[in-house]
């Protein structure tokens, strides 16, 4: 499994965030998108979760599963929001997301109880989401990419707000899915401790483009 | 000054939530056997008694109905002393007392306006008109499920019980309005007959029955009200322990 | 004058019904309570001396 | 799906939801109307369906803006885009939910409104069957305004001006499939049939709408 992005530039509204980014990942490797605030490396992101429609270049997943209409199926998107509802239980956010997105070929998530135990917080899935501090929702959200498999994880600021331990256990959890020949695409301003990474550094496109209406 | 402060805390030692757990564990069971046999002697003394020369049988809904009704305007007055508890003297009980009362004056309320509409249809040959007494007992009703709704809608009860006893004590205005809806206007509903100044008007036949039911109804409440706060404080116990629990996982890590 | 006995016996039993899902519901309730909170003692999850004597904080 | 379907039931049933909202909403609305006509009952038992109807339309429109703005803010929405299920199944499926947990409510409550409103029984029957028939409606025609308007911040108002105008149709049969019910030359078939033939179309069309809403939507 391979993928590869060519040319790719895109808008949001008006303005052009990046143009011409360009890479190709193979299987157990790993991209670390770096840069500053500004830079576009969300809307990168959003571009290749299949969120946002690029302006220009493709996106392609060459030996991928044939009947894919779009690579964002097979790949997880954690954003900045953690996807998962205060009212309810982990337990039955995570549960949820394990029926609701199935898993993808190739495959199968970890039940519950594994994927909790993996992000260090066993004995809470009972209890409602919205009880949790901010850093275990954050490691909850991360559970949610344990149990429904997809080969692409694709990860906006994932240790935002994590303490240093849990920055270790997800790098962790992180390096387990490169073993079994995922692909890791990660926006962060910390160093993950991953082997094997391609480094993006995006510099904020600078290049006159004002759209529509101006001339070129 | 110091013998009214001790008063207090004697009373709010009393009212500590631990204690009132005993205190319920005791009392529940003795209330329970007293409501039962009330409503055993009630019941028994509804339908042996003579049926009214000018209503005939559908008089016995009068001894469902005109407990229902009384309590449903005593349970709110029971959730106003508590909102003024808890609004006062900030006492943690009280909010429970007046959550736990939503429910079971929702109910008693509800019981009121379907009997009486049971004994309308065959007395004024309508299920239901917009007279003072119906309508203000209909507000009444829609007073409570809004409590429910806006107890329900705040899962944080240490915010929810100020802005929850403020709207209970703006809504006690309709209690007065319903209790003289009969006499300030001209309406369908006859006019009370056991609570007046002047004594009661009604039956003696009539009046036995009805005292017996109105207090198997009272101890009634005070059952469920007891036991509905006792759910209530471990409603928050466990609340309070899952919030510990959260804060307390994942610490070793 | 009529009997009208079916009205009687409508409201008796729907009081009956009323009163009895209320009892019921309380009863649930209560036992509901009472298992969710066997349960996280049994997790090991302690109330602190101070919340012990004081049931209801928050 | 139907992990779907039954987590946004428990989410509308749980603290902060919806469903007891709408009926109370209902409630309320159909009990103020006879202070506004007074208490003729002869009067009320002629325009009570047309109330009912009138009723439940604003009570479904209550909860509709937040059937994706909520999805929105936690992130869920983006979830769902990206998933190999069509985008318009899981728009069905979120409008069922919704409808279940506060369009049914208003079916159940509605006979008990009808007789405040004096209406005899045929009257309420009629009334409940083509509430049942015609509420889906609005709950798919709501699902389209609320998709357009998933990134206001202030769509709840918005929404409901989209969809009133798009809902009268569902009124009209509705109300007029009542009153062919009561009075008796007219037939109460065809305007019921009309009635359910508005609420499949919209059931395919209002998802379709609004996958497409959503997904221009996300930014």
């Amino acid at each position: 499994m391979r993928l590869v992005a060519e040319g790719l530039s895109a808008r949001r509204g008006e303005d052009l965030i990046f143009n011409d980014i360009s890479f190709a990942l193979g299987a157990g490797e790993a991209l670390v998108v770096t840069g500053p605030n500004g830079s576009g490396k969300s809307t990168l992101l959003r571009v290749l979760a299949g969120l946002l429609m690029a302006e220009k270049g493709s996106l392609k997943l060459e030996n991928g599963p044939p009947e894919m209409r779009h690579p964002s199926e097979l790949s997880h998107y954690l954003g900045h929001r953690n996807a998962m509802k205060r009212e309810l239980t982990v337990a039955e956010n995570l549960s949820f997301w394990k029926n609701f997105m199935g898993d993808s070929p190739g495959g199968s998530g970890r039940d519950l109880a594994e994927a909790v135990e993996a992000v260090g917080l066993p004995g809470i899935a009972h209890l409602p989401f919205g009880y949790l501090s901010a850093g275990q929702q954050r490691r909850m959200a991360m559970a949610k990419l344990l149990v429904a498999h997809r080969p692409i994880w694709i990860l906006d600021e994932p240790t935002a707000a994590l303490d240093a331990g849990a920055d270790k256990l997800f790098a962790g959890l992180v390096n387990a899915h490169l073993d079994k020949g995922g692909i890791v695409i990660a926006a962060t301003h910390q160093p993950l401790g991953l082997e094997r990474i391609q480094e993006l550094r995006m510099t904020g496109f600078s290049g006159v483009d004002g759209g529509l209406w101006h001339d070129a | 000054m110091s013998e009214n402060s001790l008063a207090i805390r004697k009373f709010s030692d009393l009212a500590n939530p631990t204690r009132f757990l005993a205190l319920a564990d005791r009392v529940l069971p003795w209330l329970a056997v007293v409501t039962a046999l009330f409503f055993v002697v009630g019941l028994w003394l509804s339908f042996t008694t003579e049926g009214d020369y000018q209503q005939g049988e559908t008089v016995r809904i009068m001894y469902v109905h005109v407990p229902a009704a009384w309590l449903s305007m005593m349970c709110y007055s029971v959730m106003a002393l508590a909102a003024l508890g808890t609004l006062v003297w900030r006492h943690p009980l009280a909010d429970v007392s007046s959550r736990a009362a939503a429910p079971i004056g929702a109910c008693f309320t509800f019981l009121a306006l379907v009997t009486g509409s049971l004994w309308g249809k065959p007395m004024w040959g309508a299920w239901w008109v917009w007279d003072a007494r119906l309508t203000s007992v209909f507000v009444l009703f829609l007073m409570y499920l809004g409590l429910m709704a806006l107890n329900r809608a705040m899962d944080d009860p240490a915010r929810s019980s100020r802005v929850s006893a403020v709207l209970v004590l703006v809504g006690f205005v309709n209690i007065p309005i319903i209790k003289f809806s009969v006499e300030w206007w001209n309406t369908l509903h006859q006019p009370a007959s056991v609570l007046r100044l002047d004594g009661p008007t009604i039956d003696p036949e009539f009046l036995r029955p009805l005292v017996v039911m109105a207090i198997a109804f009272t101890l009634l409440f005070f059952t469920l009200h007891i036991a509905a706060m006792r759910n209530e404080i471990w409603r928050r116990r466990v609340t309070s322990l899952r919030r510990l629990a959260a804060r307390s996982a994942g610490r070793e890590v | 004058m009529m009997s009208h006995a079916a009205y009687v016996l409508a409201s008796y039993g729907i009081a009956t019904l009323t009163v009895v899902g209320l009892c019921l519901w309380v009863i649930a309730d209560g036992r509901a309570r009472q298992r969710e909170l066997r349960e996280l003692e049994a997790s090991g999850v302690r109330r602190r001396s101070a919340e012990a004597s004081n049931g209801e904080t928050r | 799906m139907i992990a779907l379907f039954l987590r946004d039931l428990k989410l509308s049933i749980r603290a902060g939801g919806g469903a007891m909202i709408g009926v109370l909403f209902f409630m309320t609305v159909v009990a103020v109307i006879p202070f506004g006509v007074g208490p003729d009952l002869n009067l009320l038992a002629r325009i009570g369906p047309a109330i009912l109807w009138i009723g439940a339309l604003l009570a479904s429109l209550l909860g509709l803006d937040r059937l994706f703005q909520a999805e929105r803010e936690d992130g869920s929405l983006d979830l769902m885009l990206m998933q190999e299920t069509p985008l318009l199944v899981t728009v069905f499926v979120k409008c069922a939910a919704h409808w279940a947990a506060t369009g049914l409510p208003l079916v159940i409550a509605a006979p008990l409104l009808g007789l405040f409103m004096n209406m005899d029984e045929l009257a309420i029957g009629a009334t409940m069957l083509t509430l049942l028939v015609g509420t889906p409606a609005i709950t798919f025609i709501g699902a389209v305004g609320a998709a357009v308007a998933v990134s206001l911040p202030r769509g709840g108002l918005l929404v409901s001006i989209l969809v009133l105008p798009l809902a009268i149709p569902v009124l009209i049969f509705g109300v007029s499939a009542v009153y062919a019910a009561i009075e008796d030359p007219a037939p109460f078939l065809p305007p019921l049939m009309i009635l359910a033939a508005i609420t499949l179309f919209f059931a395919v069309i209002g998802p379709v709408a609004a996958a497409a809403a959503l997904r221009h939507a996300s930014d």
